[in-house]
Parts: structure tokens; C-alpha cells; sequence
């Protein structure tokens, strides 16, 4: 059949600009599954460090350990005594070292370290459970580990938000980009669908050969996407792993059910801008 | 065809009205045809003549009247059955409306996929239909490749492929030559001894003066003559 | 046009074939057609008319053989001229080839605006010439919503609109009752008188039976009579 | 004219199209900027640190201050004092500072602070630079900032790579969707163009219209983009305003010129996408 030819061009226009569209989402998804995973490595290192007022007895430590493990929020409690507060510290002051080898006493006092459940760890939680463990008459004072990892928690937040519109955004575009592929499509053969209804097709009968089309440009177009994306993984980690050794994260590919998602995403794609360009053709020619 | 056969109208049209803005195509056309009978439909270029034949398929909708066909009103057939009401009909457009991109077979054969034929009785049929329009050997051609008088063919060959009740050939032998026209009216005249109905629009005057049919001469959207079977001869 | 007139051939074929695949569409045809003559092309349906008048204007390319149109030798004329050696030619085809999306108006304009005239020019020329065929009142419609013989119409005024040396016309009365046929004739033969060379395929009887001039006769591609202009009287 | 209509959906479709090609390559080339900026802002900060032997005469360190001056990818060299070196010390440590207090003397050593030019600032470069001060006689040690950094400087780089290869890959996408539209557009006109030709119509006559079209779609589109961007960038300028005030660098809109050469490289592309498709399609059709 000679419409099979002109239909392949449209056809391949069709997969590829499915194939490109879930290529930049997707790659966009592996980069925030990356970043996640940096974010939660970071998180986990957040811990409220509560310095215990140096007249607090022996006996009154281990209830106000009770207490603090019963807060809401917090996942884990350690003591940290002054002597392991002073060897952490030389561990972290290479250069200064001297500095530290020459004191006579340790000025350090003891401490708990809190780990928070991971889930409820937003900058407002820390905050508010800081709060509450500083005004313990223990505590002499708080420090809720690096500031700037709330902070950054707020910036990954607002990023994960215009990821999230984006995404939105995206979606749309794509099924606009495609419906529109599909109406092109269909526009270049809508002497041909006049004449079928002429000779009795039903809507239906004209319809189920696009929808097929749709599907399977669809399917094809989502796994060619997720290919090129996996080759530019494999490129991009390679490349990584040769020029950082393991001191970079290691990044990972998207899970097979975000995979599994996509390709149903795409069929799901191919059926809308079927359906929409469709049933607007159909009403209108 | 005795004019003692007791009538059953297959289409009726009451007082019928086209416009296309302020024009009528088509004005206060009332007519009778008969089961079986074989009409001609004549009058000068725009006088309504494809009109009058895009209504009774639903190709287009009248503006005011009412038309039955087969029993059914047209107006009040739901958009969903539309389809069913056209494969009441094998139309020869004027045009011949072939779809560019399929073959001369493929054009044919469309009509009885539609109809959810079995592929071998579609095979069977479409061949044996082209044969008899004498397109059997350029059935793999498109209609591009095609001479003018070809593509008529495929289209009177489309027209009749699926056993319709009803023919409507617009001027169905506007491109052909008289040898290969005398073909085609030979093969309508076989179609209507099975029980067609046949409907002819056409400008030929070799055709129209030779035959002893009914003749309905239209003139700016008018009937101007209802011209009886039994009035042969017609002044144009 | 007298015996006595020196011949001037305008378009002249030697041993022209045109070959589809295995098929001679046309075979070993040789003729001359003189300045500003008037000649029939007739035959039945696939005799390969519209192929020899698609040859001419290079709608085809001859598989072998020569053409001269004009003095120019077709196979000669390199791609980038092919549009002036077509502005020589009015074509009226044989399925209109109107642009669907462009008025009956916009349609005869185009062939003027192609030609480079100013818009003036090209707005009374194109009005005037639609005047002629009977389509004044219509030109601003689009040809899906024109009856086939308007439509036949507007493609004989786009085809005359550019006062080409030479007319094609594929069928031209093809779609069109005997008087709108009559009307498109003699507005062809107000152009023979300004000078223009007419070609006419048909099949129609009753215009070839009324002519005294040359009638071409073709049939598979070959052909069979050169008619000459005395023999009046042909026996198909 | 009938065909406006029809095409109107066609121009739209083209200018959608270019629009959104923009808008994510633009909205890249932002993100670019800003990461940019944010990266020029740490590059400032690199510096190497030459502590210098204890033995050291006075006399001397105006010696070593000129040889280290006069090093190629210095910008600039700052005497450190021991003092100064304590007091920095002190302020850096706020927690700590009861450690700092507790000290009896100061072990830290005179240092020089040694500033590159940011353009030959790159990691191989301070490597190299950081081991011939070290070879230096005077110098104890060598402590070149935060290595980290210039590890970010790769990562940074190789980003940069991935989005210029990204930029071009997009380059390449957009001319193809862009052509393919065209070719779409100009396929459904395709009875049209045939019948010009038959009437004696020259290829130029034929593409002129497509050419205008495709230029003013392009430069539609191209502006169409940047405006949805600006938007896009005024919506989130704002947000992080509000959200972090001036904590996190101040993000910045494209340059001028910048938004000038993305209208002038769409108003190009859509002439590409126009000569690509017209130039196949004429030789084809
Ligand atoms: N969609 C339309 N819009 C406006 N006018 C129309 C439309 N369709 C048909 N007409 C007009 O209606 C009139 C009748 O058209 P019709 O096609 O029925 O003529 P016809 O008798 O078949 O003529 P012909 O012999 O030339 O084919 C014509 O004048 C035509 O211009
Ligand atoms: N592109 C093509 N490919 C294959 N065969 C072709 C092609 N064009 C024409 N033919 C064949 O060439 C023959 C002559 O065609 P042509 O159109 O010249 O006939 P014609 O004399 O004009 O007939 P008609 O009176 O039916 O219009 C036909 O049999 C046709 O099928
Ligand atoms: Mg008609
Ligand atoms: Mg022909």
C-alpha cells in the first residue's frame, strides 16, 4: 500500500516526538531521584546536638535521655560524652591540630545527639523541636547541625515544586505536541475519512485503526525515550565514575516501576492525543 | 415495469427545500419513486441535480420538507445511524470521490469491510465486481495512474459492489466513451432485474433519448417536468 | 483557415512513446499541430488522450522520441524553464484540478499573480474571463460548494485567463447540458480567432460530429487515423 | 480565504511548537546563568594557604611574598600574621570557643594567603600551582581552601558538557520538530502546491509565502518563549524572595543580548525547518 509509506513519515514523526518528549521528562525523573537520594543522605545527617548544663548530675542524665526520646519527632537518642566530643573534634581538625594538642583541659561538655524520623524532618519540625529541648532545664544549649541543610531542604522543596509544575506543564505539552502530530495526521487523510463515511464507516470503524497507531506509537515512542535516556546514563555515570572515583555519589537509574510508569504514561499519552484530536476531527469533518 | 405493478415508493420527497445562504438549490421538490424503477434526473449545469441526490443519503440535510427513504424519515434517523442509511445506497458521485492512496481493489473493497464482510467474500466480490466494469487488469493501480474513464469505472464498480437497494449514479458516464458507456448501462440494468433502484443524473442526451424511462427534468432547483414513463419523447 | 496557408507546426511529435511499467500508454506517435489550428484527440476510454496532452505541457516526460513545442525541443529545457514552457499552455484538465481551498476567483487569479502581472490587471482580467463562462455570480464560492459543470467552468476561465499560444482541454464539456456546452465552445473559438492554437480531447459525439476539423484518432495508444482536415465525415 | 482558517491551526500549532523548544532550552540556558554566577561567587573564594616554617627570618618573608607573587595564575598574595590566623580561627568556631579561650599559646603559624586569576583557576591548575609553592624552602605546608571546590568545579564542568551536548541535542530536536510541522503543514497543502506547478508557478513563487510564514512563526514563537519564561522567572524570583529573603544568591534574568541572539536563533530555525522540508518536499512532490 502506497499510504504506508506516507504514513511511516508520519508515523516516525509521531514516535519520535513521543520518544523525545518522555526522554527530557524521564531525564528530568532520574535527576530528581538523584537528587532525592542526596537530599535523604544529607538528612539523615541532621541531628540536634542538646549540651547538657555541666551541673546536671549523673542520675538526672539518663531521665532526661526518657525525655527526650519520648518527644514527638525523634527517632534516636545518643550520649555523647565530653571525651567523645573532644576526639570527634581532633578527627575533624586536621590543620589545627596543635591547637588542640595543646589545651590542658577539655572544654567540651557533655551532650545528646538527636536523630529525628526522617519523614517528619521539615525545617519548621527541627525548629519547633529544637525549641522545646533548649527550654529543658538540662539543656544549656542547642545546635541543630548545619542550619544550612534546613535551609537547603527549603531550596530542594521549592525546586521539587517547579519539577512538579514543570512535570504538569510538561504533560501537557506533550499531549498538545502529539494530539497536534496525530491532527496533522489525520488532516492529510481527511479526504479519505469523508469518503469512508460516504460508503457507511461507522466513526468507529474510521477510529480504531488510529487508536491502534496511537498505542503503538505510544509504547514505541515511550521505550525509544527510556533507551536514549538509559544509553545517556550509562555515558554520564561512566564518565563520572572514571573522572571522580566513588567520591561523588554513585547515581542510580530509575527504579523499573517509575520505568514500568513511563511506558504506561506514554500509551496513555499516544491514547489522549488520539482521543482529543479524534473526537475534535471527527465532529468537524 | 407495467403500470398495473401496484406502487411501492422507495423514496418520497414532500416539499423539500435546499439553500445555501440565499440561495435554493433545490425549492419545493416533491416526488415519488418507485421499488425497482430507474429514473433519470436532467437539467441544465446547477439546476440541483447532485443536490437532489446528496439528500436522500444524508450528504447533506434539507433546509425544509420532509424525505422518506425506505419507510424511514431522514430527519428523524439519530447521527449513529447514519452509517446503516448509506449502506442502503451505492452512490457514483460525480467525482467519483476514490481515496488517492488505495488501489482501484482497495477502493472497492473498503465498501464491504465497512460492512464487516469475511475477507475471502470480500476478495471474491470486489474482483468479480471489477472485472465486469473491465478494470480487472489495473485493479493494483491508484486512481492517479488512472485515465479519467478508468477511475469512473472503479467508482460505478464501488457503487455496486455491496448489493445496494438503492443506485445513485451522477452523471456515471461523463467520462467514458459510448462503447465503455453501453457497458455500464448494461451492468445498472443487470443490478436493477436483481431489485435495485436506479437514480441517474446525467446531462447525456444519447442516453436520455433513448430510453423509454421516467425522465424528472429540474431547472433551478425546481421540477419542471415529473415526465410519466409513459411520455417517451421529451421536448428539452 | 484555408488549404493555401503555409503550415506553421507549433507542437510536433516524432515517434513519441510513453511507457508505464510495462505498458504503452502511448506508441510511436508522430503528428504536427499548426499554429493557431483547432484539432480534436478522440478515442475510447485509456486510448492515452490526456497522456499525449500531459506530454505536451510536461505534466510527463516522454520514455522516447522528441517533442517540439513551439521550437523548443521538450527534453531540452532544463527544469528551472519549465515554468515559462508551461505558461504557454492554458490547460483545462481533464479532472479541473481546481485548488479546494481557494475561491473560483482566487483560482483564475493565480494563474496571473504566477505570471508576475500587477493586481489591477489581475482583478479585471480574472473578473472578465469568469464573466465569460457564466460564473460572475459565483467566483467568490469555493469549488466543493460548485456544482461539477460550474467547477468545469472555472477551470475553461483559468485555462483562457493567462492568453496562453496554445489550449488543452481534457474533456471540456464533460460535466456540462448541451447549451453551457455550446457557450464554453464558442468562447474556445473567440480565442482560435485571437490567435491561439486549440486541442480538444473528447468523447463527446455530438461536438465531433458537428466539426470540420481535424479529429486524431487514437486507441491503445497508437494512433489510427490523422483525420485530415477534408475528411469530415468519420466513421468510429 | 477559507485556507486562513485551516492554516491558522497549522500556524499555531508551528508556533506552539517553537514556543515550547524555546522555553525549555532557554529556561537551560537560565538555570545556566544562574549556576554560573553561584559558581564565580565560590571560584572568588579559592585561595591557597602557604604556612610558613617557623624558622623563618622576617627578612625573608618579603622574599617569599615576591617569588609567590610573581608565580604565573597569581592574582594576588596576603600576608597572614599568626594573630590574625587565631582571631579568624575564633570567629569560625562559635561553639568551640571556650576551647580556644582554654589555650595558653598560639600554635598557629604566619601564613600567606594566595589568590588566583579565576580564569586560570581550574583544578589542575591550583594542583599544580599549590605544589610548586609547596616545593618553596620557607613554606611548611600547603592548604589549598576547600578542595571540594574545585572537585565542584568538575562536576560543574561536566554538567556543562552534558547541557551543552543537551543544547545542541535540543538544537537538533527542535529543527526537526519544527521542520516536520512544516513538512506536515506543507503536505496537507500538497494538491495545492501540484496544481501551482501545472499552471506555471516557479519553486520560488511556490516557497516564498512559506519562507515569510516560517520566519514570523519563528520569531512568534522565539518571543512567545521568552515572555512564558520571564514569567516563569519573575513567579520564582519572587517565591524565593519570600521564601529565603536574601539568604540564597540573588537569581538573575538572561542577559540581554542573550535574549536577542534566542530570537534571532529562532527566527533562524524556523527558516531552517522551512528550507529543510520545502527542499525535500519540492524534490519529492
Ligand atoms: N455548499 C454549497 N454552498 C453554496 N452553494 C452550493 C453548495 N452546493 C451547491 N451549491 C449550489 O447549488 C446549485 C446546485 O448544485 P448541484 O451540484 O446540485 O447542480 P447540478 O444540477 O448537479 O449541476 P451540474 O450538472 O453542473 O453538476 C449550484 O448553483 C451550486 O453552486
Ligand atoms: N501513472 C500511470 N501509471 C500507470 N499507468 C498509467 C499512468 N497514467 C496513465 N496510465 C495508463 O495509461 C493509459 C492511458 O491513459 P490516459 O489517461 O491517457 O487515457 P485517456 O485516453 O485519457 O482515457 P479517458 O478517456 O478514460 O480519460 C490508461 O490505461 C492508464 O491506465
Ligand atoms: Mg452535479
Ligand atoms: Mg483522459
Amino acid at each position: 500500500m502506497k499510504d504506508m509509506a506516507d504514513n511511516l513519515f508520519i508515523t516516525l514523526v509521531t514516535i519520535m516526538t513521543i520518544a523525545l518528549s518522555i526522554l527530557i521528562a524521564s531525564a528530568g525523573g532520574l535527576l530528581f531521584v538523584n537528587a532525592g537520594d542526596v537530599m535523604n543522605g544529607w538528612k539523615k545527617g541532621i541531628r540536634i546536638m542538646a549540651y547538657i548544663t555541666p551541673e546536671t548530675r549523673e542520675s538526672d542524665v539518663a531521665g532526661l535521655r526518657e525525655t527526650l526520646a519520648k518527644m514527638s519527632g525523634v527517632r534516636d537518642v545518643r550520649f555523647i560524652s565530653r571525651q567523645e566530643g573532644l576526639e570527634s573534634l581532633k578527627a575533624q581538625m586536621k590543620r589545627q591540630m596543635s591547637l588542640i594538642d595543646n589545651l590542658d583541659i577539655n572544654p567540651l561538655p557533655d551532650a545528646f545527639e538527636i536523630f529525628m524520623n526522617p519523614e517528619e524532618q521539615t525545617f519548621e519540625k527541627i525548629e519547633t523541636l529544637a525549641a522545646r529541648v533548649s527550654a529543658l532545664d538540662s539543656v544549656d544549649d542547642v545546635e541543630y547541625g548545619q542550619a544550612w541543610i534546613g535551609r537547603f531542604t527549603q531550596v530542594f522543596n521549592l525546586f521539587k515544586f517547579i519539577g512538579i509544575t514543570m512535570g504538569i506543564l510538561f504533560f501537557m505539552v506533550t499531549v498538545f505536541i502529539i494530539s497536534n502530530t496525530i491532527r496533522l495526521a489525520l488532516y492529510s487523510r481527511r479526504d479519505e475519512i469523508q469518503i469512508m463515511r460516504l460508503v457507511g464507516a461507522t466513526d468507529g470503524f474510521i477510529q480504531v485503526p488510529s487508536y491502534i497507531a496511537g498505542l503503538i506509537q505510544g509504547a514505541v515512542g515511550g521505550m525509544v525515550g527510556l533507551i536514549a535516556l538509559y544509553i545517556g546514563y550509562l555515558a554520564i555515570s561512566a564518565n563520572i565514575e572514571k573522572n571522580f572515583s566513588s567520591y561523588v555519589i554513585h547515581i542510580r537509574f530509575l527504579p523499573w516501576n517509575v520505568v514500568l510508569g513511563i511506558i504506561v504514561y506514554s500509551v496513555f499519552v499516544g491514547w489522549l492525543g488520539c482521543f482529543l484530536s479524534l473526537r475534535q476531527f471527527l465532529k468537524n469533518n | 415495469m407495467s403500470e398495473l405493478t401496484k406502487k411501492h415508493p422507495i423514496v418520497r420527497m414532500f416539499h423539500v427545500y435546499k439553500r445555501y445562504g440565499a440561495k435554493n438549490a433545490l425549492a419545493d421538490v416533491s416526488l415519488d419513486i418507485d421499488f425497482n424503477e430507474w429514473v433519470f434526473v436532467t437539467g441544465p449545469s446547477g439546476a440541483g441535480k447532485s443536490t437532489l441526490l446528496k439528500l436522500m443519503y444524508r450528504g447533506e440535510t434539507v433546509s425544509e420538507g420532509q424525505i422518506l427513504v425506505d419507510g424511514s424519515n431522514l430527519i428523524r434517523v439519530p447521527q449513529g445511524q447514519v452509517p446503516m442509511l448509506r449502506r442502503k445506497f451505492g452512490v457514483i458521485f460525480q467525482d467519483f470521490k476514490l481515496i488517492q492512496t488505495k488501489t482501484a481493489y482497495e477502493n472497492v473493497a473498503l465498501v464491504l469491510e465497512v460492512a464487516g464482510l469475511k475477507p475471502q467474500l470480500v476478495r471474491k466480490k470486489a474482483q468479480n465486481v471489477l472485472r465486469q466494469a473491465g478494470m480487472e487488469d489495473k485493479m493494483n493501480q491508484y486512481p492517479p495512474s488512472l485515465s479519467g474513464g478508468e477511475q469512473q469505472r472503479v467508482a460505478v464498480a464501488r457503487a455496486i459492489v455491496g448489493d445496494p437497494k438503492i443506485i445513485l449514479a451522477d452523471e456515471p458516464t461523463g467520462s467514458l466513451d459510448s462503447r465503455s458507456a453501453a457497458i455500464i448501462m448494461d451492468l445498472l440494468k443487470g443490478y436493477q432485474s436483481r431489485g435495485a433502484t436506479i437514480i441517474i443524473a446525467t446531462h447525456d442526451k444519447e442516453i436520455l433519448s433513448r430510453t423509454n424511462q421516467r425522465i424528472i427534468y429540474l431547472e433551478n432547483g425546481r421540477v419542471m417536468d415529473h415526465g410519466m414513463r409513459t411520455d417517451v419523447e421529451r421536448n428539452e
